[in-house]
């Protein structure tokens, strides 16, 4: 029982990461349709920013909360800058486009933006400072969820009632959701189409970053190939859980941690991957419009 | 519905005619919306029928599901191909209905943009011939024979449509009212016994419509395809159907010659406010 | 022109802003150094300014050729170039003897070093030509293709150290291995949609890398198998020049082969429909087409090719490892597609022969490759989606003339 | 074009024969050294690439070698077969003498084939695959470190017996070398009898995280862990463990046993075992090879620099004793002649393994890999 609760941990802890990248994923597919395989790089961007702040800023000096806040936000606020910026520029101009042209070019663009930092930082694995405190009250659990899970799963949790709130309860939200409706109806009806646009890539990537900070925390390294492997399995829990749909993704998300600490628990880790892809496909075939999506018709 | 029912009566199919397509109380629900409510309705050899109704009556998602794209979920779709078996067709893909023989066209213009105008065409030939991979790489008599005869008949029927000046020409470049010409010829491709025609006149000028007009019924005639259609335009449904159904709200609420349409007070309820006569 | 400056400069100080952390700063937290990179500032600026003003030039020239279309001016978007010449016998058919000549003397003129990477530039071509087809031409983006490559490559590693097989009869197993599991994987993603499709590709690809690392019993695993014979040539001895020289004469026929079939098929009943299926599926369908068939054996085709040249791969190499079909070689042999051309033969070769050529010629950008490659989808997307060279309008021969028929 | 002909011929014709083409008046001696430069295992390959040009740059300062000068001819492989095979060709295309290399034993066994053929020895700095030397499939191979199989007999003894370890968990990272390094581990601990493999996995690299296989290290109750891989992958595991509050020993290979592990791994490093080539750095080449690096490039050297500089030495060396660069003499002194390299006092046994190399046990103490005696 200890065990499982051990794996439902590091499931949900792996589920919660892949949740917050995931949402960006659901959210740009929502309103464009464009699998924005660059996602990934975003979150990776963001954990390399704020790798390098907090390592400037340990060096003048600084400590503890400080760093972990200033690291963070800069991170964000970077993140939400490249996020934005790679609409601009891979993104924009193809918007009628056929449907594979803006998808090649987000392939493009992933590719682009690794091997940047490739070649503008290292392509050796950097440690990255643990900003995450131990808490004490944490210790007597803390081989089955320790200070920085906690740290994630609510940090997580919190970004996703946020975000909730912003799209229920706010204008922006409500263009947003205009817009996924119908992009051509809510600019008839006033929205600014492509501020909308920019906003959800900008969201998207604030919460990518979120997870690429708390990640590189938790695990204490990060190179410039984290990203890649993240940002599909985001992608999988996104369209695990219905793409488009933001309750969707998050569910997608923690059913695909929890599938991978399972199996990866009970049956063996070499065959992680195989796993999560296989429940991907299994529910594709099962359910083409994940577990919460609704059966798109195609209007015709 | 029993208003409806006496309706149904009193215009009986001419006898003579054989019946092609035979539509039973067809549903279709999406979610929990009924889009299209227990629609009858009968197409005969020689026919041009025409289907009409306000905005969102569902006359599109009828199409639909005859045509199998989308799979009805409730009454039965029957056809009765000429010299041959009847059969059931709900649940068929589309390309079996094609394949038995009843072709369409979209009410959003679906052609292949990237393809020539004959090789759009040559698309609809698709059920018809049977080349397979072997056949393709060896290229041998058979294949060939088959290639060159599609190409005629291809060509053919951009002469009936008038468009073989643009067969070399992607079909994207084409003009609207060719573009929507050239549908038709892909459909008729396929060697349909009916043809299927979602809104044919739909953003064409007054002498597009007029040769669309002379082209439908002249497909009608001298290629022996019945037509049904679904029009916006009160001018060419009156002018070239012989039997028109009224649907609203999914619900079917009227049928019958276009002179029995045009008192029919339920129409006219239907269409307050619309332009019956534009 | 005024305007452009400033809003280019704009642009290089918003670049300027974007890469300060990664491009100026690095950071060293074992030795708690910065180091302050102000020179890559400079670069950034002017680079992200020059490519700013070409950007909108470019930009503007994009939107204007648009608008040509859209007013359907025939004299505006003429064919390019490159296109005209292809078309014209005259120029046609010398280059293409000149290209034959150069083709056969090439291993003679050159060291096998030159010929070796030919050979492997070769196969990416086959490679590229069979993607062609499931992308370019029936529009399924595959992003695991290289999955049947390896396929094809272990059928080969496989059936040569279990029972011996020689390269010749392991040659059409492995072609025939790859298009069966192209059929295989295309049967549970015949339902999705182009994106789901990408993922579910990306997915099989990474399955089958971590199958062959893990089923050590056949693959031997992560150690590869060694000692793969290269293409006999009845039983004679050669060395490794000539085994080289052979196989790159070896791999022109196979290009050739390619060319031929794919080209066959494209202009038949098959192909018209994998075009057809691309530009709009459920007219395809509506049109009488098996969408079901047509996507499969679109996959089993495109599959067929990568596990034919993956036994030529294995014998060239003589030596697999799963480490020669990561998601890179997917990304690669897809960027050949795309910058080649989508449906362009042609293209698809050329882009083939750039693509691996250039980085084994230009060895110091080496690091830069992945870098230009990504670069490169993205600006073909936007600027050139057609490729380098434009899928060629294909015509088809006029009807029989109906006097003559009824004269027959 | 008919000279090209004849030029092609009179080439197939050097390279059938065994004599190296250079047999001719060749004015230097090259010396191809291939490796990832690029890419993400170019920290593999590099510094055997600078230690190569360093010893080379050293000898010809002095004159050279029988009076010629050395050229290094750097080939870049990625540690990709298909790359290799590529590099191996150009190699043999530019007519060199000697290749040291390649690192990655994948890459070294597709490249090995065309040296064979051409008559030319390589010496690799890195390759540890077992079967290189002993299948006997490649006799113009040589290394300047010992194999996998060693390490992991001295991994698997020193678990049972200086640990005393009884459950053993191994892990490793599904790659050729961390792979191989775990089933010799295995094989040597199920031999010795002392100890049982609790738990044999395969991790995946680049996984976010390896909390759930940490779990299950930890249900079976192991009293040790070997993990088979690179740093990257070790460190996380090592940091994970400590999360996990789990205090069982670590033991890595020399893949782990670097700087890049004890900067990334952090404070978690402290107490971790690797294995590793033995220190060497009492010795007086190694302790100036090193001073050399650094005073030229300003930074320690990397991974297997101590080797690569050994492999070019006993190459040279071979050469000098020689008196030339046929296969035949180059095999005869690698084989007689013992050199006093930056990895100590060396000479090739038949099989091409160096007698002289080993491994010893370290343990990562205040920051540090010392060596445990």
């Amino acid at each position: 029982m200890e065990y499982f609760l051990e794996l439902s941990s590091s499931g949900l802890v792996r589920g919660s990461i892949y949740a917050l990248i995931a949402l960006g994923y659901t959210m740009v597919y929502g309103i464009i349709q464009l699998i924005n395989f660059a996602h990934g790089e975003i979150y990776m961007i963001g954990a390399f920013v704020a790798l390098i702040v907090s390592g400037v800023l340990t060096i003048y000096g600084f400590s503890g909360v400080s760093i972990l806040i200033l690291a963070g936000l800069i991170a964000v606020i970077y993140a939400a800058a490249y996020g934005y910026t790679l609409e601009k520029i891979a993104y924009r101009p193809l918007r009628n486009a056929p449907r594979l042209s803006p998808l090649i070019s987000a392939i493009g663009m992933s590719l682009f933006l690794q091997n940047y930092v490739l070649l503008a930082q290292t392509p050796d694995f950097l440690p990255f400072p643990a900003l995450i405190p131990d808490f004490d009250f944490m210790e007597p659990i803390a081989h089955i969820m320790g200070s920085a899970e906690l740290v994630i799963l609510v940090t997580s949790a919190v970004s996703m009632v946020a975000l909730t709130v912003l799209i229920k309860y706010t204008r922006i939200g409500k263009a947003m959701r205009a817009t996924q409706q119908d992009m051509t109806m809510a600019r008839l009806v006033g929205v600014n189409v492509d501020n909308v646009i920019s906003t959800t890539f900008i969201i998207g990537s604030v919460l990518a970053a979120i997870g690429g900070v708390l990640v590189g925390s938790y695990i204490g390294q990060i190179n410039f190939y984290i990203g890649f492997m993240a940002g599909v399995k985001a992608f999988t829990a996104a369209v695990l859980g219905g793409i488009g749909n933001i309750p969707g993704a998050v569910l997608g998300a923690m059913v695909l941690g929890l599938t991978e600490a399972y199996a990866a628990g009970y049956i063996s880790s070499a065959y992680e991957d195989v796993f999560a892809f296989g429940v991907l496909v299994l529910i594709l075939i099962l359910r083409p419009s994940g577990l919460l999506g609704k059966a798109v018709t195609q209007k015709v | 519905m029993p208003e409806t029912q006496p309706i149904l009566e009193t215009t009986p199919i001419p006898e003579t005619r054989k019946i092609l397509l035979e539509v039973k109380d067809l549903t279709m629900d999406f979610g929990g919306l009924r889009a299209v409510d227990a629609v009858s309705l009968n197409i005969c050899a020689g026919e041009i029928v025409a289907l009409i109704g306000p905005n969102g009556a569902g006359k599109t998602t009828f199409f639909n599901c005859v045509t199998g794209i989308y799979k009805p979920t409730g009454g039965d779709v029957l056809v009765h191909p000429p010299e041959k078996k009847t059969q059931k067709i709900n649940g068929f893909k589309p390309n079996r209905v094609t394949t038995i023989g009843m072709a369409r066209t979209f009410q959003n213009i679906r052609l292949f943009q990237n393809m020539t105008v004959l090789e759009n065409v040559m698309i609809g030939r698709h059920c018809r011939t049977t080349t397979n991979i072997v056949g393709a790489i060896f290229r041998g008599s058979t294949t060939k024979r088959q290639e060159q005869e599609t190409i005629d008949i291809c060509y053919d029927l951009l002469e009936k449509v008038g468009l073989v000046e643009f067969a070399d020409e992607f079909a994207k470049n084409l003009p609207y009212g060719a573009q929507r010409r050239l549908e038709i010829a892909r459909a008729m491709a396929t060697d349909p016994f009916l043809l299927l025609l979602d809104e044919p006149a739909a953003g064409m000028n007054p002498q597009e419509t007029k040769a669309l007009d002379e082209l439908i019924v002249r497909i009608c005639n001298t290629e022996q395809i019945a037509i049904l259609l679904i029009e916006h335009d009160m001018k060419l449904v009156m002018n070239i159907s012989q039997r028109i159904y009224v649907m609203e709200y999914g619900k079917e609420i009227a049928q019958g010659t276009p002179a029995d349409i045009r008192s029919n007070p339920k129409v006219i309820e239907a269409y307050l406010g619309e332009d019956t006569d534009a | 022109m005024v305007d452009n400056f400033k809003r280019s400069f704009l642009v290089a100080l918003w670049f300027v802003f974007l890469t300060f952390p990664l491009m100026v700063v690095k950071v060293n937290t074992l030795k708690n150094i910065v180091e302050w990179r102000w020179i890559n500032m400079l670069w950034v600026a002017i680079g992200a300014f020059v490519l700013s003003l070409v950007w909108r030039w470019a930009m503007a020239r994009r939107q204007l050729k648009s608008k040509a279309a859209e007013i359907g001016e025939e004299g505006l978007v003429k064919p390019g170039l490159g296109q005209r010449l292809l078309e014209d016998p005259k120029v046609f058919k010398p280059v293409l003897i000149v290209l034959a000549l150069v083709t056969i003397v090439f291993p003679l003129l050159v060291d096998i070093y030159q010929t070796n990477i030919m050979v492997l530039a070769l196969i990416f071509v086959v490679l590229g030509l069979g993607l062609n087809i499931t992308v370019g031409l029936a529009g399924l983006l595959d992003l695991g293709y290289v999955a049947f490559f390896a396929v094809g490559a272990y059928t080969y590693g496989v059936l040569n150290t279990f029972w011996g097989f020689g390269f010749w009869i392991s040659l059409p197993i492995g072609g025939l291995m790859g298009a069966l599991f192209g059929i295989a994987l295309g049967f549970p993603i015949l339902r999705l949609r182009g994106d789901y499709l990408a993922i579910v590709t990306l997915g099989f690809g990474s399955i089958a890398k971590i199958v062959i690392e893990n089923w050590e019993e056949v693959f031997n695993g992560a150690k590869g198998i060694a000692g793969i014979p290269r293409p006999g040539f009845f039983g004679a001895e050669m060395n490794i020049a000539s085994a080289t020289t052979y196989t790159y004469y070896l791999m022109i026929l196979m290009v050739l082969f390619t060319i031929f079939i794919t080209n066959r098929l494209k202009d038949s009943r098959i192909g018209r429909a994998w075009m057809a299926l691309r530009e709009d599926e459920i007219a395809c369908v509506a049109m009488g087409v098996d969408m079901a068939r047509t996507k499969l054996s679109a996959y089993a085709f495109g599959a067929f090719w990568a596990g034919l040249v993956g036994v030529v791969f294995a014998a060239r190499n003589t030596y697999i490892n799963p480490n020669s079909f990561t998601f890179m070689e997917s990304a690669l042999v897809l960027s050949i597609v795309v910058m080649g051309g989508m449906g362009s033969i042609i293209g698809v070769i050329i882009a083939a022969l750039v693509l691996i050529l250039m980085p084994e010629y230009l060895r110091a950008f080496s690091e830069y490759r992945m870098l230009m490659f990504g670069a490169v989808m993205v600006l073909m997307m936007i600027f050139r989606p057609e490729g380098l060279i434009a899928n060629v309008r294909r015509k088809y021969a006029g009807r029989t003339v109906k006097t003559e028929e009824a004269n027959a | 074009m008919r000279k090209s002909v004849i030029k092609k011929l009179v080439l197939v014709a050097l390279l059938s024969m065994v004599v190296p083409a250079t047999g001719f008046a060749a004015d230097t001696i090259k010396i191809g050294v291939a490796g990832p430069h690029t890419g993400d295992l170019a920290p593999y390959g590099i510094p055997t690439m600078e230690a190569a040009k360093m010893v080379a740059e050293q000898v010809n300062a002095k004159g050279g070698v029988l009076g010629k000068q050395i050229e290094v001819i750097p080939m870049d492989d990625q540690c990709k077969p298909e790359i290799a095979t590529n590099a191996a060709t150009k190699l043999v295309s530019l007519d060199v003498d000697v290749v040291i290399g390649h690192v990655c034993s994948g890459a070294t066994k597709a490249a090995l084939g065309i040296y064979k053929e051409a008559g030319i020895i390589a010496v690799s700095p890195s390759a540890t695959n077992p079967p290189l030397t002993q299948s006997g499939d490649y006799p113009n191979f040589y290394r300047t470190i010992a194999p996998d199989d060693d390490q992991g007999k001295l991994a698997a003894e020193f678990v049972t017996d200086k640990l005393g370890a009884k459950r053993i968990a191994i892990l490793h990272d599904k790659g050729d070398y961390g792979k191989g390094f775990a089933d010799f581990s295995k094989q040597f601990i199920e031999a010795g009898g002392k100890a049982e493999v609790v738990l044999f996995e395969g991790i995946t690299p680049g996984a976010m995280d390896y909390s759930a296989v940490v779990q299950k290290v930890r249900r079976e109750k192991a009293d040790a862990v070997i993990f088979g891989g690179y740093h990257p992958e070790a460190s996380k595991l090592v940091s994970q463990m400590k999360k996990k509050r789990m205090k069982i020993p670590f033991l890595g290979p020399d893949g782990v046993k670097g700087d890049g592990f004890l900067e990334i791994a952090g404070k978690n490093a402290e107490g971790v075992y690797a294995t590793g080539p033995m220190d060497v750095s009492n010795l007086a080449v190694n302790q100036k090879a090193k001073a050399d690096y650094v005073s030229k490039y300003g930074k320690e050297p990397g991974t297997f620099f101590d080797q690569g500089y050994a492999a070019m030495q006993t190459v040279l060396n071979a050469i000098k004793v020689s008196g030339g660069t046929e296969y035949a003499g180059l095999e005869k002194a690698l084989k007689s002649s013992f050199v006093d390299t930056a990895v100590g006092k060396i000479k090739f046994d038949a099989k091409g393994d160096a007698e002289g190399v080993g491994f010893s046990v370290f343990q990562v103490q205040n920051g540090k890999f010392v060596e445990l005696k």
